[in-house]
């Protein structure tokens, strides 16, 4: 049994509803963020085979990209989490509704 | 390299080393604002100039790809192209973050020491913007929606120790990321799909398509399908739209204008670059998508405005409802995009003078702006009051204001190409049809607003008046409004010309 | 003289005008003269023009003025014509007569100057409507004598018994306009044109005898022709119109106005020939109208009410003469009624002028004495009215009977009826004259009845005058009348006439149940107590038979409660209820979609998520990837 | 010249002096606005004088393209129907300015509305491009909104918010036709989309097309003149107006509609015209009487008047819609007419409303006797009203009913009922108002005065000098009525009724005539 591409592209879809699924139901901040993240990744996996499978560098660029830029985004977001979470008890984000309607 | 050479990417450059000039500035000179304030101002005057010089090299020499790292094999594929539609957009995006860079002066002086950073903040999101636009490639597309995006996620909450602007802030952040995942997921699969990710160019999807018949879409079609999700997300397309009301009612009202005229723009010219060019041989199947897309954006938006109470939320959902008529421009495939730049590019004024008149009533740190703030706004502050009134007539696409040239604009453009779903001749009639009646809808809540500002105030009191950039912000964007009301055609005859390649 | 015709409606006008806008600087005598002169000019005016016909060396003419509404070919133009000559001369002429009347009889009033106004504008839309010469113009005056008519009904409108008999009449007259506007549309439909010559002249070669459309046109201008003429079932607007100063009454509600309706169906002759069912429909219309009104006018006791009635009664005979075809026999007995019932209700108002404002005859009586001058007047108009020879009255009222007798047939049965009518007049009429001027006084008291003033008395005189004699023009034995108006009526057959003896015959009956009716009457009234007039049949007959009621409560109050649920349901409920509903609902859905908006950002992923799905399947499915 | 951007631009110049007025002088607001509004008034009786007769063709046009792509541009030109709507427009804006004199609030934001619906109005009747057209048609709507949200009575928040949307709902209609014509014109001459109305008049339509932009540009235009049953939004617009804006709306805003039903429904579409025809002249017929009908039992003076529009709004259409010369003529007659009697009635209502401040009939009894003037000139207005003949309203709905009957027997006869109904209502109210005994809560008003004299002296006059004298409005007004007729004929089966046409009317010879001869034809 060979592992072709197409393992790679299911595995990466795999990550991808897990970290979508982790964003809609996990109520920790932190948690939908790393869902987030896990995302990502799962993209730089599909960009990372495609490329391996074509024999292409662009993908694997992009994939650099999206690390840095995920890095990026880490910064900041972490920032903002715990410029919001500081005084709160906890990270649930279900108590962020006072903007709605 | 060449003088020239730089032109493709001077909006950027200008844009990067103003930030870094402001930054150093307010180090070496002080962080008062009269210090680096200049800078930034000029940094936003220069890239504008620098998207006139491109739109001028453009119309004279021709639009063109540029390479830029040479070398390695990546290099094959063009990184910057400078056409029509980059430069007409650098234009807009410089002129609308000058405007709304002045708009967001009362602003810079209410967060005292840290304006520096708000504003470096708008100028790498500008660059961001533009970079979406001005590019071949869809990892570098992502790139400048990300720096535009986290300089924004930021921005909406700059005033940490107000509960709203955090809130705002997070919810943008957090969605914000999905929506990107999202769309970087669909470049991802794209290139799956096409093993290219450069629109055009040597080794290009297009050349995909025009070399290749596809049997088996799927991959190619859901990242399509995923990399709209993303747009739509941005330029608040129901039913991605959700953030965008309580982002923009959260986040700081000196802001908010920027933040949502410029992304507006660039996610419609980034839509028009990858859809409208790029794929542009798969136009029969995106546009019914975008007609949906538009469909439920109109009506969300005109409906949930209806009911609002608060104006910066009202000015959000008709947000919405206004992506929903650019959209229908869109649905003429390539052949929308001079509709779709007049309407951006018009529209983005108005918001930027709308938010900017709202900071000046309720305050340019202020979250909550209901409706009764702007009771008697006529009497209490005369300018003020009509310059709102036009803008808001030009947002209600009352005619002789800009918003109902851009409706007919994009509507007339909707139903002139054949439609492939439902297929006929006259275009998406139906999707025209729906967008007059919800013009009409909208108009309940322009004319409310209008009503309010015309009523007799409770309080008697002169408004405080707005410091004169702010102002100049709002007189601009009324004018704009105004003027292309009843001029549009030298608009009209220039978007002619701001197509992509 | 025919150039200066149109300075009949000119001059006015130009009263009305100035009477209207300076009649307070002009004060009291004063513009009441003016009035009464220009009137008299007119009259001097239409008198000249009208010489030729008497000499019978003129023929008609039209006298072109200026284009109205070019679109339908209506000009302002004059048709100059015995009948409209004749009709000009009454009009100016008891106009006259009766301005100088009112001189006296208003005196004292706040807005003297506007009455005279108001009288000089119905003299002006009545000449308006004589002159005309095409049924454009006729119906621009036929309108506008209904505007005057209003204005001087409720003159007093701060009774409000006068303002609303004043709209009532206007209203009523509106109804019968319906019917003369529809048979205009149907003539310029028919002919593409108003005008009469052209019409007429045309007419019977387009059509036979009983056509559809001319009987249909001629129905239609009756129904017109029955709300001015007060015909049933229109006629319940005459007797509140007496509401109105008492010369207003008599010449607009007596004299002139009211004889509209036959003076248009006599202008339409050529039309009536050709439709024998309409003429009979008139003709029976007519009878009716005259019996019924005179049994009403047995029961009355407001003095002014009887001659109302009784002038709807006369008017049932000129209607009656139009229907059997006796085209100048009606027009003659117009011309009589015109002078007999004027003098009648000038002769009233002198008499209630007298008794500070009494209009009871039960409380009058006995004035014989203390009004000399009015006694004898009136004494000539009752025996004319009543039909004693050789009365004016009699002479005209026997023509229309005569000519219906000579119709034989079933049309004996409305001679006979018109016969009893005449009983019937001659007996209320008496009673009118009985209880007003002999037996006893039973003023009420403090009253002194005096004469009235010259200017008062001498227009009694001057139609006491024609009510004797006018009648001797057109005696059977010389039909000097009839010669005159014959080039009117060019084109129409006259209703054959009867042998001398025949006439004769009838003419000894007519006198013969007038006197029958006056001695019935004197014997009744002509006594110290007044008879007993409570019985069933005065109450009813005093009451109107309650038609005015039976109206309101079939015609008026359903068409108002129809009004009232449009207004109250149909409106604000249906229409507006859609409207709103719409409103609501798109409201309604804005608020449900609000709650979507939860504020939750999982909710808002989710949403996301649900559409970057739901955009996936949908691309596929489009797309073909499945 | 540019006369009709002059026409257009004066009141517009107007409202921006007006605007840059200092705060400090008042009293300059009012005589500026006057003057801008009297200079596009004379500048109307130019275009009048200078108008050529006897001439369908188009005159004083103005033609600047702007766009090749959108072919829109500022197109301009009178014919016989527009010129008199121009010339009622212009006359009954400096009577409404001067009865404003009562405004005593914001009166500088007041005259600059005032000045922009001015625009806006002689705007739609001089447009030939249907942007243009549609523009101005739309644009009306928000001076009027702010002219009954602000200085409106007690229920004006409902009233502005619903005049706003009822009519802008029937304009989202017409857009959407207008874009749809406009893209077919634009293929046929390879622009995008034009919105020339020669280049439209030229393209060759489906049935089913034409049928459906009928439809579309119908709807608008009903729900503006209003038909029946679109007619709800114009009572609570009319009564909780100011004054002025109760003229303006019913002298001339009203207008718009039955306008553009003639410039563009019964032009553009002549084969949809036919076949649609009788069912708009039916809701015409059902206006006028229902409406009359429903005006009978108002309570108020204002609601009653305005439903007194509806009914008289309905003859115009039934006129309009019976496709003779006689009835196209009477209808642009009546929208004049009712330019100038409704607009009497409603400033009359306003000179009371400002002594009394209330509109409730009952409120009222034996006012003639306090204010004798003020009773005859609401008498008169009445009775123009109700088509009295020697009036101007006799003249239309006469011409009407005559021309419709040709087309429309039935139809005619139940609207000639109109009559009896406009006799009923105004009278009643006359009579509830004006006579009996004086209601003590209005004893001691003042007469009106010279001012208002003055103002209605004009409505006055000219209600008497085309009521008697109306040839020369009818024969401009006919070529371009025939040219209508025309087209219909040509573009389709459809058959003018005999008489239907100017040319069918027989002459009629005048002068002495022999009875003894020519009696017997």
């Amino acid at each position: 049994m060979t592992v072709t591409v197409t393992w790679y592209l299911v595995l990466a879809a795999a990550l991808f509803s897990m970290g979508a699924a982790g964003v809609l139901i996990r109520r920790n901040a932190l948690i939908m963020f790393m869902s987030i993240e896990l995302m990502l990744n799962s993209v730089n996996l599909t960009f990372v085979a495609v490329s391996k499978h074509l024999g292409l560098i662009e993908g694997q660029v992009a994939a650099l990209f999206v690390m840095v830029i995920a890095a990026a985004e880490v910064t900041v977001g972490l920032a903002i989490i715990v410029a919001i979470f500081r005084f709160r008890s906890s990270a649930n984000v279900d108590e962020l509704s006072e903007l709605r309607g | 390299m060449q003088g020239g050479a730089w032109l493709p990417i001077a909006f950027e450059v200008v844009l990067l080393v103003g930030a870094l000039a402001v930054l150093l500035v307010a180090v070496v000179a002080g962080r008062d604002r009269r210090f680096w304030g200049p800078a930034a101002g000029l940094a936003f005057a220069g890239a504008a100039l620098a998207g006139v010089l491109q739109w001028r090299e453009v119309s004279t020499s021709g639009a063109g790809l540029f390479f830029t790292a040479q070398g390695v094999s990546f290099a094959k594929s063009p990184m910057v192209v400078m056409d029509g539609l980059s430069a007409f957009g650098a234009i807009v995006l410089g002129l609308v973050g000058f405007v709304g860079f002045l708009a967001a002066w009362d602003l810079v002086a209410k967060v005292g020491r840290r304006g520096p950073e708000l504003v470096s903040l708008l100028l790498l999101s500008l660059a961001g913007l533009h970079m979406m636009m001005a590019t071949p490639n869809l990892v570098v597309i992502f790139l400048g929606l990300e720096t535009a995006s986290i300089s924004f996620y930021v921005v909406a909450g700059f005033l940490r120790r107000q509960k709203g602007s955090a809130e705002s802030s997070f919810k943008y952040f957090l969605l914000g990321s999905l929506a990107s995942a999202l769309f970087l997921y669909g470049v991802a699969l794209t290139f799956a799909a096409t093993g290219s990710l450069t629109l055009y160019g040597g080794n290009s999807i297009r050349d995909f398509f025009s070399s290749t018949i596809v049997t088996q879409p799927g991959i190619l079609l859901a990242g399509m399908a995923l990399m709209l999700v993303g747009i739509a997300f941005k330029v608040s397309a129901a039913p991605f739209h959700q953030w965008a009301p309580d982002v923009y009612q959260g986040a700081p009202t000196g802001a908010v204008g920027f933040m949502a005229a410029t992304v507006k723009i660039a996610g419609f010219a980034a839509l028009a670059r990858i859809f409208g060019a790029g794929l542009v041989s798969q136009v029969d199947t995106w546009t019914p998508i975008v007609a949906v897309l538009a469909a439920v954006s109109m009506v969300v938006g005109t409906v949930l405005a209806l009911v609002q109470s608060d104006v910066k939320r009202m000015l959000a959902y008709s947000g919405v409802a206004h992506a929903g008529y650019i959209l229908t421009a869109m649905t003429a495939g390539v052949a929308g995009v001079p509709a779709m730049w007049f309407y951006v590019s018009t529209y983005a004024f108005m918001v930027v003078g709308g938010f900017a008149v709202l900071s000046t009533v309720s305050g340019s740190d202020s979250s909550k702006v209901p409706l009764d703030d702007l009771k008697g706004l006529v009497k209490r502050s005369p300018e003020m009051g009509w310059l709102m009134t036009f803008v808001v007539l030009g947002m209600s696409g009352m005619p002789f204001f800009a918003g109902f040239v851009a409706k007919v604009f994009s509507f007339v453009t909707a139903t002139a190409v054949p439609a492939p779903w439902p297929a006929n001749d006259h275009g998406y009639l139906w999707l025209v049809v729906l967008g007059v009646v919800m013009s009409v809808v909208g108009l309940a809540f322009y004319f409310r607003i209008i009503g309010t500002m015309f009523s007799t105030p409770d309080d008697q009191a002169e408004l405080q008046e707005a410091g004169l950039p702010v102002r100049f912000a709002v007189i601009v964007s009324a004018v704009i409004t105004v003027a292309f009301g009843i001029v549009p055609w030298p608009l009209i005859e220039a978007v002619r010309d701001a197509f992509p390649i | 003289m025919t150039d200066f015709l149109w300075l009949l409606v000119a001059l006015p006008l130009a009263g009305a005008a100035l009477n209207l806008i300076l009649g307070k600087r002009i004060g009291e005598p004063r513009s009441g003269w003016f009035g009464f002169g220009l009137i008299a000019i007119s009259f001097v005016i239409g008198f000249g023009a009208s010489l030729g016909f008497f000499a019978g060396t003129s023929n008609p003419q039209t006298i072109y003025l200026f284009s109205w509404i070019p679109a339908v070919g209506a000009d302002a133009a004059i048709l100059w014509d015995p009948l409209s000559a004749l009709l000009t001369m009454i009009v100016t002429g008891v106009g006259a007569l009766i301005h100088l009347y009112s001189i006296g009889y208003m005196h004292g009033d706040d807005r003297y100057p506007r009455f005279f106004a108001f009288l000089n504008l119905f003299i002006a839309s009545m000449m308006i409507l004589v002159l005309a010469s095409n049924f454009a113009v006729m119906f621009v005056g036929w309108e506008l004598v209904g505007l005057s008519s209003y204005l001087l009904i409720s003159f007093w409108f701060t009774k409000p018994e006068a303002a609303a008999a004043g709209k009532k009449a206007f209203v009523v007259n509106r109804i019968g306009d319906w019917g003369f506007l529809v048979a205009l549309m149907l003539i310029f439909m028919t002919f593409g044109t108003f005008d009469f010559r052209t019409i007429f002249e045309n007419a019977p070669a387009m059509f036979g005898v009983g056509a559809g459309t001319i009987t249909a046109i001629t129905l239609l201008l009756f129904v017109g022709a029955a709300g001015k003429s007060a015909q049933i079932p229109l006629y319940v607007w005459l007797p509140d119109a007496m509401e109105g100063p008492t010369p207003v009454s008599a010449l607009i509600h007596a004299a002139t106005m009211v004889t509209a309706g036959v003076f248009m169906m006599a202008r339409s002759a050529v039309l009536f020939e050709l439709a024998p069912v309409s003429a009979g429909v008139v003709a029976v219309v007519g009878t009716l109208t005259a019996l019924l009104a005179a049994v009403i006018a047995v029961a009355q006791t407001d003095i002014k009410r009887v001659l109302a009635y009784s002038t709807i009664s006369q008017l049932g005979y000129m209607v009656l003469g139009i229907g059997v075809g006796a085209y100048a026999a009606g027009v003659f007995h117009l011309t009589t009624h015109a002078m007999f019932k004027a003098l009648l209700f000038l002769g009233a108002g002198s008499v209630i002028h007298a008794l500070a404002n009494q209009q009871d005859m039960r409380k009058m009586g006995a004035l014989r004495k203390a009004m000399p001058i009015t006694f004898i007047t009136m004494a000539a108009a009752w025996l004319a009215i009543s039909g004693m020879f050789p009365f004016s009255g009699f002479w005209s009222k026997d023509e229309v009977l005569a000519a219906a007798f000579a119709r034989g047939g079933a049309w004996l049965i409305l001679y006979v009826i018109g016969l009893g009518v005449a009983l019937i007049t001659a007996f209320y009429m008496t009673r009118l004259f009985a209880m007003t001027f002999l037996g006893s006084s039973r003023w009420d008291e403090g009253v002194t009845p005096h004469e009235s003033p010259r200017t008062m008395t001498v227009p009694l005189v001057v139609l006491g005058l024609g009510t004797v004699f006018l009648g001797l023009f057109n005696t059977p034995a010389r039909h000097a009348f009839e010669h005159f108006l014959e080039p009117a009526f060019s084109g129409v057959e006259q209703v054959e006439g009867l042998s001398i003896g025949l006439i004769s015959t009838l003419a000894v009956v007519a006198v013969i149940v007038a006197i029958v009716g006056i001695i019935i009457g004197l014997r009744r009234y002509n006594t110290e107590v007044l008879p007993d007039e409570t019985g069933a049949f005065w109450r009813r007959a005093l009451a109107a038979f309650g038609v005015d009621d039976l109206y309101g409560r079939f015609l008026v109050a359903p068409g108002k409660a129809v009004a009232d649920w449009w207004a109250s349901v149909v409106d604000p409920k249906v229409v507006d209820g859609a409207v709103h509903g719409i409103a609501k609902g798109a409201i309604g859905g804005g608020e449900r979609a609000r709650a979507v908006q939860s504020g939750q950002v999982r909710w808002y992923a989710a949403v996301v998520a649900i559409g970057a799905v739901a955009l996936v399947v949908f691309l596929l499915v489009l797309g073909g990837g499945f | 010249m540019p006369v009709l951007l002059l026409l257009v631009g004066l009141p517009l110049v107007g409202a921006l002096v007006v605007g840059i007025l200092p705060k400090k002088r008042p009293e300059l607001v009012f005589p500026v606005s006057l003057g801008a509004s009297t200079a596009s008034l004379a500048v109307a009786l130019y275009v009048l004088w200078e108008f050529e007769a006897g001439t369908p063709a188009l005159q004083f046009i103005e033609d600047l393209r702007f766009s090749t792509i959108l072919d829109m541009g500022w197109r301009v030109g009178v014919d016989g129907i527009s010129l008199f709507m121009v010339v009622l427009t212009a006359i009954l804006f400096p009577i409404s300015i001067a009865a404003s004199r009562s405004v005593t609030d914001r009166v500088k934001t007041y005259m600059i509305l005032m000045l922009v619906l001015e625009a806006g109005v002689l705007g739609v009747f001089v447009a030939l491009d249907l942007l243009l057209f549609f523009a101005f048609f739309e644009i009306v709507l928000v001076p009027m909104f702010m002219l009954i949200r602000l200085w409106g009575s007690d229920n004006r928040r409902y009233a502005s918010m619903k005049f706003v949307l009822f009519t802008a709902a029937g304009s989202a209609f017409l857009l959407a036709s207008i874009i749809g014509l406009a893209v077919m014109t634009g293929a046929q001459i390879g622009t995008l989309a034009s919105f020339d109305i020669r280049n439209v008049l030229a393209i060759q339509l489906s049935g089913t097309a034409q049928l459906l932009l009928f439809l579309g540009f119908a709807i608008a235009f009903a729900i503006k003149v209003p038909l029946f049953p679109f007619h709800t939004w114009l009572a609570d617009a009319h009564t909780e107006a100011p004054t002025a804006g109760s003229v303006i709306l019913a002298g001339v805003l009203l207008k718009m509609g039955t306008y553009g039903l003639l410039r563009f429904n019964l032009t553009l579409f002549p084969e949809a015209a036919v076949r649609m025809a009788p069912y708009l002249a039916i809701l015409g017929v059902i206006g006028i009487v229902y409406g009359a009908a429903v005006a009978i039992v108002q309570p108020d003076v204002k609601r009653l008047i305005a439903y007194s529009s509806v009914s008289h709004m309905g003859f115009i259409v039934l006129g309009m819609f019976a496709f003779t010369t006689q009835s196209l003529q009477g209808s642009v007659f009546q929208m004049i007419s009712h330019g100038l009697t409704t607009g009497a009635l409603f400033l009359l209502v306003g000179m009371i409303y400002d002594r009394t401040h209330t509109r409730k009939i009952a409120d009222y009894g034996g006012l003639a006797t306090v204010m004798p003037v003020y009773a005859g000139l609401f008498l008169f207005a009445a009775f123009a009203s109700a088509g009295l003949p020697g009036l101007s309203g006799f003249v239309g709905e006469f011409t009407i009913l005559v021309g419709s009957y040709l087309s429309f027997p039935v139809m005619a006869i139940v609207a000639g009922s109109g009559v009896i109904l406009a006799a009923i209502y105004l009278l009643w109210a006359y009579e509830r108002v004006f006579t009996g005994a004086t209601n003590p809560k209005i004893e001691g008003l003042k007469d009106l005065d010279f001012r208002e004299l003055a103002i209605m002296a004009p409505l006055v006059v000219l209600i008497i000098g085309i009521g008697v004298y109306p040839k020369p409005v009818m024969d401009r007004v006919e070529p371009s009525v025939e040219l209508i007729l025309d087209r219909i004929e040509s573009a389709t089966t459809y058959q003018v009724p005999l008489v239907g046409r100017s040319s069918a009317v027989v002459d009629i010879e005048y002068g002495e005539f022999d009875v003894h001869e020519g009696g017997e034809g």
